[in-house]
Parts: structure tokens; sequence; C-alpha cells
């Protein structure tokens, strides 16, 4: 298991510098650090203020291969950009100049305030609601489950926002229709009307795809067995299949836990939650790409953790590969 | 089991949140004296970038740290027709000194008893005395390179030293802050001299801006963003030490920026004259009064418009600008308060800027550029009050000019024949232009067009479409160029555009901040002309008007600068913002002036008042819940029906 | 009277396709304690039947249109839903063809054959010992190791053994045996074949026997049942339907089985048009 | 786009023609007949198939261009709609003012469903976002099926470097999480129709590629393309015999679920400011903008309502459609038509 | 074993296989070196006179089907040597390896599987004709196709169906159409009727043998069935583990068979008593 860990890991390495290449050619070659100067020093900055702040920060240095006289060839933007990303200096915003790591680290926590529980709901709720559906399977009953799934996934997530804003908030006051803050049991409030929303949004896709993960399994063979022993319809579903429809469940939902950190970028942004969501969509609104830029780096390297998870997942609860 | 759990949470978070008050409590709930602690909440649509006072210039950066630093200079908050400007930290206006060998300069007298901010930055803790030295030192820092002052290379056109100790400081690339600063003559530690390379009446304007804000070396040396004996510090663009009103204590980046009244305050006390004679009682009430009247001022951060409008409607937050979008909803035909509104004693105000928005040609392109009829073409087919109708509730001032009014040499009888929104007129001049009916007389193709807009939301998307059906009118195609921030910028600086819209916010109202704006010597990179535009008789005139007190020659000299830039139409004027704005019944607002940023100094509120209103406002109806009840127990009926018969 | 008796049983497949007529008005039965064979090739119904005797044909597709199944001379065709759990493992038993596939595995096999115990013996006090004990009936050599594992440790022959454990944990009256050794390999098959000979003995219970394979059948069973397109064609005791097989499929069928050491060059084949004319 | 008339409407007529030949073909072609006899049966897919086509009939309205005066052309659905004036902004639908508490105007007509902020009926914006909405899947769908298709195949066929070299980029590009892919590609653009499409195409051919590629190899396993091998075909020629058509029906249930994805992810793109252009109707903008109009009192709820009812009607219909496909393609062939 | 003996080039033997070796290596992920190897056919030498029938008998994973895979290089060769009609073909460059796939064919064990779903079986068994010979016309080709329909027991008609309208012995019949469509010397059956019912089998059975007759083929015939092996094959080889344990006429391999594994699975064949 160890061996195969550290060779998982070991293959992530030229995917991190695949990453690496890309987002450098899309925010420094695309996009060039000139533009990043003028963001911080302000449309009415000096040609020689620019030049400034581009040489202090080494973005005066030739691409990719430095070909000056007298320099080392690998003096250049490239190597110490990938150099700057492998050590997780992230750098400093353009917009704000602020310190990018220290704006993440305080991001995560009411991002992971809002996805944390509406993941953990819509797990649930999801997951209940497939098994019910696989139970009914083949009537009226499970064909308007389906057509009602596909439905609510078809609705973009900004009109569930706006409705669900619109009717709680505005109309009924009962909760905060925007702001955030951090104090104990207080912040409860600023939560509840996001994660309902946000877990109403993702809920249509998940029920249905937990319901075809289960119909998969109630036609495997040994379902036929559980029923020759005399098991009830109701243990079938509810043990045996649900034990072996978990295995890929988890999987698939254990990939998506590192992006929990992210937060929703719809979502926070129409509630002033400022987590990464908020950030990331901000920077975007403010061409921030130093902030994007990171965004998009620490997103790959949340999925390569996913991946990761997902392998030990999957080995520690399928005794097929556990025991291989 | 899992939809158990959830019900149990809903209902738990329902109690929790019983109330829909996004704020967190405020410092204190009473002052030391037993009355009511004032805390105000006002929307802020944004993080300020830096609030460095030498380097912001942004109004969000201004709007903090004209609390938190005070200047040599303010303006009256009342007076507006003259702007006036009276002493702050100044004990009396300066006076003007020639010198013997042709040289000026200005002297100013620092108030005694003025102290900074109680900080550990300062050995003791206290706060030390405001002294010249600190003026030197602002000065220096405005010449240093590194602190990269965005108006710097204005400054040093007319104040001694300034370019010569940014030159030095570039080829040593260090800046020696323990040489002092040669434009400014020291005398005592409350009076010093500002030297001057030429004559330069809008000083008086600078020395009321944030860019001059004594600083205290102590509080920059001390906040580097480092880590001292494993604590970090902040940087000192975002912990500021200053004289003010108000000290920042605490700033959530995306959430809210919080400050608390300094109690040491003693520079200014309220204004004692100047208020209309309408509101008398009230001012008089304050009128001598020490300020600031609030304990706490506490800015929310909300990007968004609507939120911010909710909140306001809600009563928690005290001061609301007037979207497009409520606009109707709270004021009338007659642009007063809607039934509604008045009947919850909500305050209304109509603040007109000193700013001009206009759409700006490429003089070097050689489509439009060279084409004065195309320019004046595009002018008269606009229909700027259509566009002032849709997008500005009718309420903007329809501009003829490149100044606003309030600025001195503003003429409000003045019409710019090519802005009549004629559009016979237009195609007329269109055809002179060569393009008959929009089509290029020589090649038969249709003139094409590129706009250049950032656009970044839907307001600003919809705007786009409308300007662009506008000047389509003629027959002409014009094709919108969606620029990021960044991207326009760049293309400013390098000319890369044919037109785009623009605007322009009075740094002082002087008509030289805007006729500058087109002086041949500024054009990019030197400085803001973006346009390009070069005539050497307009930078002749600018030149003399710009050295010039005000009198009936500079007036007539702005005259034919206005006249110059209608002829020529490098950039057409489109209206000059009016805001209206809403304060709640217990907030109403002092100042008049909307030159002023820190208004909030003069402000009090009523706190009881408050409290009650925010109680009104926001009774919970019941029905909802009763709903969600009788579905839950329904729900429950049907499982356990269910479940009895597939058990 | 018969331990099950099925008396015209009719069972119908509808699909998009059309519909088929799997089980054609058949009647057999099987005594206590005997072995009977059903013997078809692919797609006789002889599957179909099997999994009708305790309902386990799911409908849809299927329809039962008529007939009856008597167990002990109760109409599993009107039995209640609890009480076909009851007949389902603890009555009537199954093995079937493909144990990789049969057995859950994500179960360890403890779990799965204490399922069935559980499900149907509620007097057994000591479940491991049982387990243990039947294990060791079916002829697994290390039942500690067995029991643990997990089905997809175990070798093809071990899981079938497995399965027939976890059917005879119940000691049912009627062990359903469908096609159980036509996905192992020959060796392993035989192994199987004995252990099943030796159970009966042992057990007394009665057996029916699935398969497409009359070498199987000659010993193995008492009674053979051949079935062709649905219909019983031919039954009787094994050796006479075997050398004296009287309906014209049945002497088709086993005329086509090339046999070792024969120096017939040419194979019978069966004409199934002149059958299909026939009935 | 300076063709003249009748080359735009020629160009516009025949892909039309193309795809409903090809609509024809595939639903005729013997190969596919046990698939549309069972999608014939298949009344929730059949009613998905008619909605689609309504919003490709209007899409195909709004493509063809006819002349109106000297130097002015319009589109089809214009022409449909040219009665209908313009406003100068807001109205309620089918109100007789325009839309304003305090000072309403007179208007020049009626509007079914109101008008937008700069007076353009809404229902003809909703019609005409249609075309958006189709330009952006079609054109997402030309990059990245044959870029998906082609690599996922050869991935999944030749195995070995080839493999490893495809898996690894399309690995790194599923690295980044896609919406923020999409952003950045098209941050370093530019916006504009054919930007969005190519940053759409540069995210959604991984998951085709990956998709093919596991389905190449469990057909290349099967014995016909052995036996192929064993004929002496060319790899070239097995690929396109036996692989290509084998793959095929995931291509299209991919191509109909991923257009349905495509209309979704411009209006979270409009929400974001890296939408289609300005001037282009599209429902991602309508919908965008209905935050600003939702606040107002009253609200203008109504093109919010238009365009999220149009959005969610197709990628329903389209979601359902391609449900109906895969259950018409499964080989395990399901008994009863309902759901599955 | 009696294949030791010789090692000499026959002049008469249509196929030679000498020492044959397939490995697979297993290997996993990108940067992962090979981590074992099974030997799937260890050593294997056999040949295969004009017109013999070659049985090759052993139970799941002895590496029987390799064998086959390998001869026409479906499977990759480790070691060894593979002559046809005296000519080494082992090492033989694929192009021209493709001339002798004219000679060589295989009929496969899965009757689905073998047959693309979506060709009519026209196209299916005219594949091979395009391939091999370019020079007919669509005619004549149609032609030929009948023509081997007919010769299988299929009618003319069934050029335009498709494979999922047959039942598996006519599919096998299909199957045995395009491998004759070439006019092939050798024909290596790999299981051909393991997958169908014991009626089906003995008409693809007679159909093989017919076929044998009228044309002079050869047949290396892979099964795991001994009696359906033994009444096809003139010699029979005993595959255990990658490797022959024992080879020789039908008569000696059933009547005294040497090697321990051929008893066991000889005792283990069920058969009427």
């Amino acid at each position: 298991m160890a061996s195969y860990l550290i060779r998982r890991i070991l293959y992530m390495v030229p995917i991190i510098f695949g990453v690496m290449v890309i987002t450098f050619v899309l925010f420094f070659v695309v996009q060039s650090p000139t533009a990043m100067a003028k963001r911080i020093l302000g449309p009415k900055a000096k040609p020689e203020a620019i030049q400034n702040w581009l040489h202090n920060r080494g973005y005066d240095k030739p691409r990719f291969i430095n070909t000056q006289p007298g320099a080392t060839w690998w003096d250049s933007q490239f190597v110490h950009q990938m150099k700057a990303l492998a050590t997780f200096d992230l750098g400093y915003s353009d917009a704000t100049g602020e310190s990018i790591a220290r704006m993440f680290r305080q991001g995560a926590i009411p991002s992971l305030l809002i996805t944390v529980p509406s993941f953990i709901f819509g797990f649930l709720i999801s997951l209940s609601a497939a098994l019910f559906f696989v139970f009914v399977r083949d009537s009226r009953t499970d064909l308007f489950g389906v057509i009602l799934c596909v439905a609510m996934m078809s609705i973009p997530i900004q009109v569930y926002v706006i409705f669900g804003q619109w009717l709680i908030a505005v109309k009924t006051s009962y909760l905060p229709a925007f702001g955030f803050y951090l104090s104990g049991a207080s912040t409860i409030k600023f939560l509840v009307l996001p994660v309902i929303l946000y877990t109403l949004a993702d809920l249509g896709g998940e029920v249905r795809l937990y319901r075809t993960i289960f119909l998969e399994e109630i036609h495997q063979e040994y379902v036929k067995t559980a029923q020759a022993k005399g098991v009830s319809p109701a243990r079938v579903l509810f043990v045996h299949v649900l034990k072996n429809g978990m295995i890929s469940i988890i999987t698939l939902v254990v990939a998506s836990l590192p992006f929990l950190i992210i937060g929703s970028l719809v979502l926070e942004n129409f509630f002033g939650i400022p987590g990464l969501g908020n950030l990331t969509v901000n920077a975007i609104r403010t061409s921030d790409f130093a902030v994007v830029r990171t965004t998009v780096y620490l997103g790959s390297l949340l999925y390569l953790v996913g991946l990761l998870l997902t392998d030990i997942c999957y080995a520690a609860v399928d005794p097929r590969i556990r025991f291989q | 089991m899992a939809l158990r759990i959830l019900y149990l949470t809903v209902a738990c978070a329902l109690l929790a949140g019983c109330s829909n008050n996004p704020h967190p409590p405020p410092f204190r709930e009473k002052r030391a004296d037993g009355t009511p602690w004032q805390a105000s909440y006002r929307p802020f649509p944004d993080d300020p970038r830096s609030l460095d006072p030498q380097f912001s210039y942004d109004t969000l950066g201004h709007a903090v740290v004209s609390l938190v630093y005070e200047e040599m200079l303010e303006y009256h908050p009342l007076k507006t027709d003259p702007y006036e400007l009276i002493p702050c930290l100044a004990d009396g206006m300066p006076e003007p000194i020639s010198g013997s060998d042709g040289t000026l300069a200005y002297r100013f007298r620092i108030k005694r008893g003025v102290y900074f901010h109680d900080d550990p930055c300062f050995s003791s803790g206290k706060g030390r005395e405001l002294v010249a030295a600190d003026m030197a030192y602002a000065f220096n820092r405005i010449a240093d390179p590194k602190v990269e002052c965005p108006v710097l290379s204005t400054l040093a056109e007319f104040v001694v030293g300034l370019q010569e100790r940014n030159d030095e400081a570039k080829r040593t690339k260090s800046f020696d802050y323990s040489k002092p600063f040669p434009g400014i003559r020291v005398i005592d530690d409350h009076t010093f001299d500002i030297l001057l390379l030429k004559p330069f009446p809008q000083l008086l304007y600078w020395m009321a801006m944030p860019f001059t804000a004594p600083v205290p070396r102590e509080a920059v040396e001390y906040y580097d963003g480092r880590s001292h004996d494993g604590t970090i510090r902040q940087q000192f663009k975002f912990k500021p030490v200053g004289t003010g009103p108000f000290r920042l204590v605490e700033w959530k980046k995306g959430l809210s920026l919080r400050l608390i009244r300094n109690d040491n305050y003693t520079a200014t006390r309220f204004p004692t004259e100047g208020w209309p004679a309408a509101d008398a009682a009230r001012y008089q009430a304050m009128a001598g009064k020490p300020i600031p009247f609030l304990d706490e001022v506490d800015f929310r951060i909300i990007r968004e418009s609507i939120p911010a409008w909710l909140l306001f409607r809600q009563g928690y937050v005290e001061a609301a600008g007037l979207g497009k979008d409520v606009f109707d909803t709270a004021v009338s035909a007659r642009q007063e308060l809607t039934p509604e509104y008045q009947a919850r004693g909500v305050w209304l105000y109509k603040d007109a800027e000193p700013s001009t928005f206009y759409f700006q040609f490429n003089m070097q392109n050689p489509v439009v550029g060279k084409n004065r009829k195309l320019r004046q073409a595009i002018s008269a087919v606009y229909d700027v009050d259509l566009e002032i109708d849709i997008f500005m509730n009718g309420i903007y001032l329809n501009a003829q000019q490149l100044l606003p009014p309030g600025v001195y040499g503003y003429q409000a009888d003045f019409k710019d024949p090519y802005r009549q929104h004629n559009v016979e007129q237009a195609r007329q001049l269109l055809a002179e232009a060569g393009y008959p009916n929009g089509y290029d007389a020589k090649t038969g193709k249709q003139l094409q067009l590129t706009l250049d807009l950032t656009v970044d939301d839907a307001e600003s998307r919809q705007l786009a479409e409308f300007e662009k059906e506008q000047i389509e009118k003629l027959g002409i195609s014009v094709k919108v160029e969606e620029n990021l921030w960044a991207t326009q910028q760049d293309k400013m600086d390098r000319g890369n555009f044919q037109f785009t819209a623009s605007g322009w916010n009075a740094d002082y109202p002087d008509p030289e901040n805007f006729f500058f704006l087109f002086y041949g010597k500024n054009i990019p990179p030197e400085g803001n002309n973006n346009s390009r535009y070069a005539n050497p008789e307009f930078d002749r005139l600018f030149e003399k008007m710009r050295a010039m007190e005000n009198s009936p020659e500079r007036l007539d000299l702005i005259h034919r600068l206005n006249a110059i830039l209608t002829e020529d139409c490098p950039m057409i004027p489109l209206y000059h913002p009016v805001a209206f704005h809403l304060s709640q019944p217990w907030a109403p607002r002092v100042v008049l002036n909307p030159l002023v940023s820190n208004g909030l100094k003069y402000t009090q509120i009523d706190v009881a008042m408050r409290k009650q209103k925010q109680v009104e406002w926001n009774r919970k109806p019941m029905w909802p819940l009763a709903g969600i009840a009788a579905f839950l127990a329904a729900a429950g009926m049907f499982a356990y029906r269910w479940s009895q018969r597939h058990g | 009277m018969s331990l099950l008796e099925v008396r015209n049983l009719r069972i119908q497949f509808v699909t998009e396709e059309g519909e088929t007529q799997a089980v054609d008005d058949i009647s057999f039965f099987v005594d206590s304690g005997e072995t009977v064979a059903l013997v078809g090739e692919s797609g006789s119904g002889k599957s179909v039947t099997a999994l009708s005797l305790s309902r386990l044909v799911p409908t849809p597709p299927a329809r039962y249109q008529g007939g009856q199944i008597l167990f002990e001379g109760k109409d599993v065709l009107q039995f209640s839903k609890r009480q076909l759990q009851d007949l389902r493992g603890g009555k009537i038993a199954y093995v079937f063809q493909e144990p990789s596939t049969s057995l859950n595995p994500v179960f360890r096999v403890r779990n799965q054959i204490a399922e069935a115990i559980h499900l149907h013996r509620r007097d057994v006090q000591d479940v491991r010992a049982e387990i243990l004990n039947i294990l060791d009936l079916v002829g697994i050599r290390d039942p500690i190791r067995a029991m643990e594992a997990y089905p997809h440790q175990l070798s093809g022959g071990m899981q079938q053994r497995v399965m027939i454990a976890m059917a005879l944990a119940c000691r049912p009256k009627l062990l359903v045996a469908d096609e159980p050794t036509t996905a192992l390999d020959v060796t392993i098959q035989a192994q199987i074949l004995n252990l099943l000979r030796e159970l009966r003995k042992k057990l007394g219970m009665a057996v029916l026997l699935i398969t497409h394979n009359f070498a199987i059948v000659s010993n193995l069973a008492d009674r053979v049942l051949v079935m062709y397109r649905g219909k019983i064609v031919e039954q009787g005791p094994t050796q006479e339907v075997l050398h004296h097989p009287k309906h014209p499929y049945t002497q088709a069928l086993l005329a086509c089985i090339p046999k070792i050491g024969s120096m017939e060059r040419r194979l019978t084949t069966i004409d199934h048009e002149a059958l299909a004319r026939m009935s | 786009m300076n063709f003249p008339l009748w080359i735009q409407n020629l160009a516009i007529f025949l892909l039309a023609a193309s795809m409903g030949s090809a609509f024809w073909f595939v639903a005729r072609s013997p190969r596919w007949q046990r698939a549309t006899r069972r999608f014939r049966n298949d009344k929730v897919g059949l009613l998905s198939a008619c909605v689609i086509s309504v919003y490709l009939f209007i899409g195909l309205l709004d493509s063809v261009q006819i002349p109106a005066g000297p130097h002015r052309d319009r589109t089809a659905l214009d022409w449909m709609f040219h009665g209908i004036k313009r406003e100068r902004t807001y109205s309620a639908p089918l109100a007789s003012t325009s839309y304003s508490a305090t000072r309403p105007q007179p208007l020049e007509g009626r509007h079914v469903l109101g008008t937008d902020v700069l007076g353009k009926d809404v229902l003809l914006q909703t019609l005409k976002a249609c075309r958006t909405a189709l330009i952006i899947g079609g054109l997402t769908s030309m990059i990245y099926i044959p870029l998906g298709t082609l690599f996922g195949v050869l991935a999944g066929y030749y195995r070995r470097w080839v493999d490893d070299v495809i898996q690894y980029i399309y690995s790194t590009l599923a690295t980044i999480p896609s919406i923020l892919l999409l952003i950045a590609i098209i941050m370093a653009l530019g916006k504009g129709l054919p930007q969005i499409s190519i940053a759409l195409g540069v995210t959604a051919w991984v998951g085709l590629c990956r998709l093919i590629r596991g389905e190449t190899m469990r057909q290349s396993q099967r014995a016909y393309v052995e036996a192929a091998r064993a004929l002496g075909q060319s790899h070239r020629q097995i690929i396109c015999r036996h692989i290509l058509p084998n793959v095929m029906h995931l291509v299209i249930i991919n191509f109909i679920l991923g257009f349905s994805g495509f209309v979704m992810t411009e209006s979270i793109l409009s929400y974001l400011g890296v939408g289609v252009p300005v001037g282009t109707p599209s429902w991602g903008q309508m919908i965008d903008s209905a935050r600003m109009e939702l606040a107002r009192e009253p609200a203008v709820w109504w093109n919010l309502g238009a365009s999220a009812c149009a959005l969610f009607f197709l990628v329903l219909a389209l979601n359902l459609l391609g449900d109906a496909l895969r259950r018409a393609f499964d080989p395990r062939g399901s008994s009863v038509s309902v759901s599955r | 074993m009696n294949t030791e003996s010789n090692f000499s080039k026959n002049p008469k033997l249509l196929l030679e296989v000498r020492e044959l070796c397939v490995h697979f290596p297993i290997r996993s992920g990108l940067l992962s070196s090979v981590q074992s190897v099974v030997k799937a056919v260890d050593g294997v030498s056999f040949e295969i006179a004009p017109g013999e029938t070659l049985g090759l008998v052993g139970e799941s994973g002895s590496g029987k089907t390799t064998v086959g895979r390998a001869l026409i290089r479906l499977a990759p060769i480790t070691s060894g040597d593979i002559f046809w009609k005296s000519d080494d073909i082992t090492r033989l460059p694929e192009s021209q390896f493709r001339s002798l796939r004219k000679e060589i064919q295989m009929i496969f064990q899965d009757p689905f599987g073998s047959l693309n779903p979506r060709l009519t079986i026209g196209s299916i068994v005219g594949e091979a004709l395009e391939i091999h010979f370019p020079e007919l016309n669509l005619k004549e080709r149609k032609a030929r196709v009948a023509e081997l329909l007919n010769q299988v027991g299929l009618l003319p008609e069934h050029t335009r169906r498709y494979p999922h309208e047959f039942s598996g012995g006519q599919r096998q019949r299909i199957g045995i159409a395009r491998a004759l469509a070439v006019h092939p010397q050798l024909i290596i059956c790999d299981e051909p009727v393991s997958a169908l019912d014991v009626s089906v089998q003995a008409q693809i059975i007679n159909l093989l043998q017919d076929l044998q007759e009228q044309m002079g083929l050869s047949y290396l015939f892979i099964g795991h069935d001994l009696g359906v092996v033994q009444h096809m094959s003139d010699r029979i080889m005993v595959m255990n583990e990658g490797k022959i344990v024992e080879a020789g006429d039908c008569k000696s391999i059933y009547q005294s068979p040497q090697h321990p594994y051929t008893q066991k699975l000889l005792a283990a064949v069920p058969t009427l008593a």
C-alpha cells in the first residue's frame, strides 16, 4: 500500500508540472505582467515606476530562456515562477498587494462553513432519495422522480439563489439577506440560507447519479442470491445493494472533498460570505490575475489530493482491492 | 435518520437566527458616561487597495484615509458655492511669501496640541505631538520612488526638491530619509514654508488632499509586514496611524473595516457658520461642539448593490445610494421621496458631483483622429437625455462642456452646437466627413468603429449596448471591444483604441484639473491626455490660465479653452453625475460639500430610534413557518404510512 | 403428497421485442429426498422454471399466466410476501451458475452464511459453530480461514462450495442447483458433482438439478425431465430416458453428443423444423 | 461577416439540410434500428426531441437573413416580429404604459412578455438567444467532439506511449478545475463567441476522450477486432470501420448532454462577467441582469422568467433526450420502457 | 515429447512451431517498471501437416488460446520460432505478414463478440475479400459472398442483415464464412463450439469436417471439451500452465494417458453411464 501511494504521488509530479506550465502560459505569456503592474500602481503610474515594479519582482526577465550575455540560462521568468509555485510562494494580490497565502487562509473557513454542512446534508438527502427511487423503481413515482431530478439540474444555480434570497430573506425577514461574521452560534443565521440553497442546487444531479449507481448494482447476480436466501426486498436494498453502491459513491464523493475548501463561486458572492469562492469571483471581476492564477494552481493540487484520497478510500472500502 | 438530523439542524438554526441583523455587536454597549455607544454602519463597496495617504488615489481609499489622517487644510463641510478651504491642522490659512530672489513659498503654522493616535509604534505607546518635521517627512515620502506616489510628477513640476530627491533615489537605489527635504523650510516645530519653483495657486488644494497628510515616521518604519519576535506586523498601508478623528482598529478583508473614535482628537470642531438658513436649528445645536460625535464607524463591505439596498430597507445600514433599480420606489417624479419613504422618515440628498463623463477619441487614430466632422456627427447623433433617462433615472445633468458645475469657469447657459441630439445634423456632418449614410464615399464600405469599454457586470453591459445602438443610428457599425480593467488601461496608455468612454472626477475645484486632460505635454506616458490631443494654441492658453489666480481675465481664457475643445471635439461631454442618497431618519447627514470625504466626523445618530425602527421594519410573518410545519407533518404521515405498507 | 408439484404452469415474458412464452403449460413433481434433473438447451425455459418455484422471476417483465406451484401442498403463487421470504432459503434453496458474481463481493463468507441462518433458523445459538460445521460439510479444508475470507479471495471451486454451504445452511427441503458446474473447469466440476452426490446422501433433501449436460444427469439424477421450447417433452427414470428415449428431441439430443472413443465421423444433428412440425 | 446574403442563407440552409438528412439517415439506417425502435416507444424522449426541434427551428429562423432596405438586413425572426415596436425602456407584459411607478408613459405597442431595459421586446430577445445558445453549443461541439473522439480512440486503440501521452495531456487539463480553466482561457483569449467555444471545447474534450478511450479499449478487446486483425486489416481501417461506429453512440449521447452543459455554463460565465459579448442576446445575460431587476420595486420579473424558462426547457429536453438515447443504446436492453 | 526429435525443417509440414514462448509483463501506471511476468505460453513446440487436425486441450488459463493467437500475431511472441511451409515467419514485418493472413485464418469462440454489430453480414464476409482480393469488382465480390454463405449453410438474402438477427450457431457459420473467404490453408479454431448448445455444436462440427474434406484444410482445434476435441482431431496435445504436458494421437491419449494431469483430466469428464 505504501509503495502504491508513493508511486501515485510520483505520478502526480509531471501533472503538477503540466499545470504549472499551463498557468504560466495563460497568465504570463498571454497576459503580460505589465498589466499586473498597472493594476497595482494605478492607471496614473509612470513607465519608470512600472519598470521599477517589474524589476523588483523579476518580471522583466526573459520568458523562458535567458540568452542575455553574462546571465545563466535558467535566470528566466518561467524558472522563477515554477520555483515560486513549487515552493508554495504564492505571492501578492495584484489588486491589493496583500499576501495571497493569507487571503486563502482567511477565506477557507467561511467556505468550509458553507460547503461542509451542504455536503453532509446533500449527501444524506440524496442518498435517501436515491434509495427510495430505486426501491420503487419502474413505477410512476420513479419516473416522476427522475424527471424532477433532471428538472432540478436544469435550473442554473443563480436562479435558485435569486429566488431563495428573495423569498426567505426579503419577503419574510427570517434570515439576514446578506453578510457574515464569525462568532459562535450566531454565525449559523448567515449559513442557513446559503447551505439550503447550495444543497438544493446540487440535489437533482446527485440523486440521479446515485440512483443510476444503485440500479447498476441491483442487476447484479448477488442480488438474486440474496433474494433466493429469503432476504426481504428492503434488506436487499439497504444492506446488500447499499454497501456495494457505496463503494462507487464514496470514491466519487471523496474525490470532491478537497474542493469543499474552494467554496461556491456564485453563492458566496451573492451572500457576501468572504470565502474562497467570493475571493475568486472578485479576482475575476477585477482581473486580479495573481489571485486567479493561485486559485487555478491550488485547485489543481486539491484535485490531485482528491484523486489520492479516492485511491486510499477505494482500498479502504473495497475488499477486492484491499486484499490484492 | 438523515432527515431527522436535517430537521433538527434547521430548527436550531431558525432559533439561533431569530434576528436577521447581519452586523457583529459593537465594541461597547455604552459609553463611559452611560450614554448609548454610537456605532454607525455604513455600506462600503469594496476593500480599499491601500490606506497609505501618499499612495492611495481612489475614492474608497480616501473615504477611510481621510478619517484617519488629516491635512493642513480642508474644505468647509457646508459651503459649496464657491467651495471654500479652511484650516485643519494648520493654525490659520497659509501666507504666500515672495522671496527676494523671486522664488515663491507658502508659510504654514501647525496647531499646537495635535497628537498622533496612540499606537505601539511610538516608544511610549502614546501618540506623539505633530511637528513640522512630519510634513517634511511626508514630502520625502512623495519623492520616494518606492512609495510610488501617483501625483509625484504633477507636484514635482512646482515644488522644490521633489524631482531631485526622486532622481537621486533612483540613482542610488535607496532613499535617504535622514536628509532634510529641500522644498520645506522648517522654521520651528510648528512653522514651515513650502518652497515653489513657479506660481502654483492650486497648491492650497493639494494641501487639502491626503497626499500631503503628515505621517509619523515611527509608524512607517514600525509597520513593515515582516515578522518581529514571532509576530507578523502588518504593512503600513494596511495599518494607518494619523492624527484624524478615528483610528482603524480592525480590517477584515472583504467583510468590514471598523474605526473607533480618537479620544485625543482636538484639531477641529464643528463649524460655526455656513449652513443653509432653512436648517439652522439643527446645525445651531452642534455648532462649535467637539467632534467626532460617533464612537464607532463600521464600514460593511457589500460588493453588490442589491444587498446594500436590502440592508438599508431593513434599517441595518445608515445610508444608501439610490441605484436605478430602486430609484422609482423611493423617489417620485418630482424628485421627492415617495409617500412610503416619507412615512419612514428617511432623508433624501441630491449630490451633484464635480465630475464629467465623456466619450474620448484617440486623436492619433487615422479614422476618427483626423476627421473632425465625424467626431461632431457622433456627438450630434448621441441621445444623452435618453441615456440619462434609462440608466440614470433622469437625474444626471446633461453635460455641454468639460467643466462640471461648481468649478470656476463653468458656463451654465453654454450649449455645445454639436451636442443637441439632432439626427439630421448628424447625418449632414457624417456626409461632410466623407461617409454618407455611414458608408465610405470612396470605397463604398460601411464605416466600422471600435468602442473600447470595460464591461464587467450586467449594468455596464446594458449601457455598452445602448451606446453602440445610439451611434449605429448613423448607419455606421460599432464594434464594442469589451476589455478587462487592466487591458483597458493598457490600451489607453498605448493609444491602441479608437474611442472610449471615460470620466474625470475633480481632485480639486479648479478648471486646471480638467483642462490638463487635453494638455499637449500630458500625452501618455507623461500624463493623462489619453486623447492625445495636441493643439499648440490650446496648450499656450492652458499654460497661461494655469498660473493665474481667479479673475475675469482667467475666466475669459477658460471660455476660450472650452470653445476650442467644443469645436475640435476630441471628446464628447455626456453628463455630470448627480447622486441621490438616502439616510435613515436617525442619521441625517450634516455635510453638504461633495468634495468632503471625512463627513462622518460631523455626523451623529439616534441609537434609540434606530433600535425601534429596526424592530418595526423586520416583522416576520408566521404563515411560511406554519406552511413548512404542515408540509413536514404531511411528509411524516406519508412516510409512516408508507413504511407500514412496505415494512 | 409430493414435496413439490407444479401443475400447468405458464409464464410469459413481455418485452419491447414482443411476447415470449418461456414456460408453456408444464407439470411435474419432485418427491422428498429425490434428485430430479431438468435438462434442456439454452432458451428452453429451464432456468425460468427453476426460479419460478419461489417466485424469483421478476415481474415485470415476466407474467405468471396460470397454473399452480404446490410446495408441501400450498400454492406458492398465492403466498404473501412474508410467506415467500420464509420459503426462499428456508424451504427451497438455490445454487447458481456463476459463483464469482453470485456471492456478494463486499461481505465476508461468514456474514453471508450467517445472514441465511439468522433469517430462517432463529433457534441456532452458536452461529459461528454452525457455519464452521456447514463449511466443513461442503468439504472446505480450512473452514476458519474461508469463513473470514471475502469471496474474491477464494478459487472458483471454493466459491461454489460456499454457495452450496449457504444454500444448505437452513436445511432446505429442496435444493435447486441451476447449472452449478457450467462455469467451472472440468476437474473442479467433477469435485462439485461428487460433493452434491454425497450431500444428498447425507442430508436426504430433494435436489432439482438444472443442466444441459446429459453426462452429469446420468451420474446424479433419479429422474429426468427434458424441456424443449418451454414444454416438458419427456420425463422418466434417468436410465430409461437415457437409454430408451421416446421423444425424438431427446433421441436427437443424445445422439449429437460426441463421445470419447467413438469412431463415428459424423455427428447426428437435430432438425428443429421437423420437431416444430411434430409438436 | 460580409458575405452576400444568398451565400449566408445557402450556408445556413445547407447546414440545416445536412443536419436533417443526417438525422433521417440515422433514424432509417438498419444499423441503428434497434435503438430507433426503442426510442420510438419512449414518450419522454420523443417529447424532448420535439421540444429541441422547436428550439432548432427558432435558431434557424434567426439565422436566415432577409434584405430589409438598402444596407440593412434582418433575420427571418426579426421580420416576423417587425410589427413590434421598440420602447424607451421597461414595460410589463401586456401593459399599456411603460414600467414606472412615477412616470408611466404610453407605449408604442403591446408586448406579450414586456420589454427590457433598452425597450426591446423580451419575447423576441428570448427567442433570439436560442441562436446564441445553439451557436455556443454547436461551435463547441465542433471543436471538442472530433478532438475527444480522435484522441480517445487513438489512446484506447494503440495503448502504450500514445495512451501515456494522451492520458498525460488530459489528466493535466482535468486537474485544473474546469470552471477556473474556462475563465482563465477566456481571460487570456478575450471575450467573444468563438473564444468561449474554444475555452469550452478545451475543457470538454477531456471527459469525452476518457469515455471513448475506455470504450475503445473494451471494443478492441472484443473478438471482432481481433478477427479484423487476423484478416489483415490495417489499424486505420480497423479504427474507421470497426471502432468508430461502435463508439459513436457514446459520442452522440455525450454531444446531447454536453450541449445542455454548455448552455448552463454560459449562464454562469455571464454571471462571472466573462460571458458572450455585448449586443448578443443570451439567456445567461438576461438571468444575470435579473438580479438587479428583481430587486426593483415592484420587481421586473418577466426578463428572468422568460429567459430562465427558455433555458430550463432546452436543458431539460436535452437531458431527457440524452437519457432516452442512453436507454435506446443500452446494450442490456431494458424491458420496461419507462426510466433507467 | 515427440516433437523434440523433429527439429529439422520438414518440407512436408505446413506449420512448425518451436519453443514458442509468450510472456506478458505486468505493468501498471506511467512510471512503474515491469512488476512480474505471466508465462502464458512457455516453450511450446508442435507441427501441423496439410489436411491434418491438431487438437489442443486444456483447462482455462492453460495458455491454449494464446498459442493460437500468437500464431497469427494477435499475441506478442517473446521467443521461439514459427515456420510456415519452411519459411521462418516469426520476425516477418507486418507488411509481409499480411499476405500470410490469407493462408492462416481464425475462428473465434464467442459467436456474439466476434462479429461487428454495426456491419451487415455481407460486409463482414466481404471485408476479407476487399483486403486480399482487391481485383474483384463489386459484383464478383457479391457473388463470392453469396457462394461462401451458401457453403456454410446460410441463405444469400442474409447478406443484408445484421449479426444480432442471427442465432449463435448461425453467427458461428458467419465467422467460418469470413475465415473461408480468403482461401486459407490453416484455420485456428479457438473453442468454436464451446459457447453453443449441444445440438448446434454438432452442426458446426459437421460443417467444419465437411469443409475440411472439401477444401483440404488443416485445423488447429482448441477446446476444453475432450469429447469434442477428440472427435475433431487426428492428434491431440494436452496443455497445462503454458506447457504441453502430453501429445500424441487420439487413441493413445485416451486409452493410455501417460501424464498425471491428462489422467486427472480424463477422469473428471462426466460420461453417460
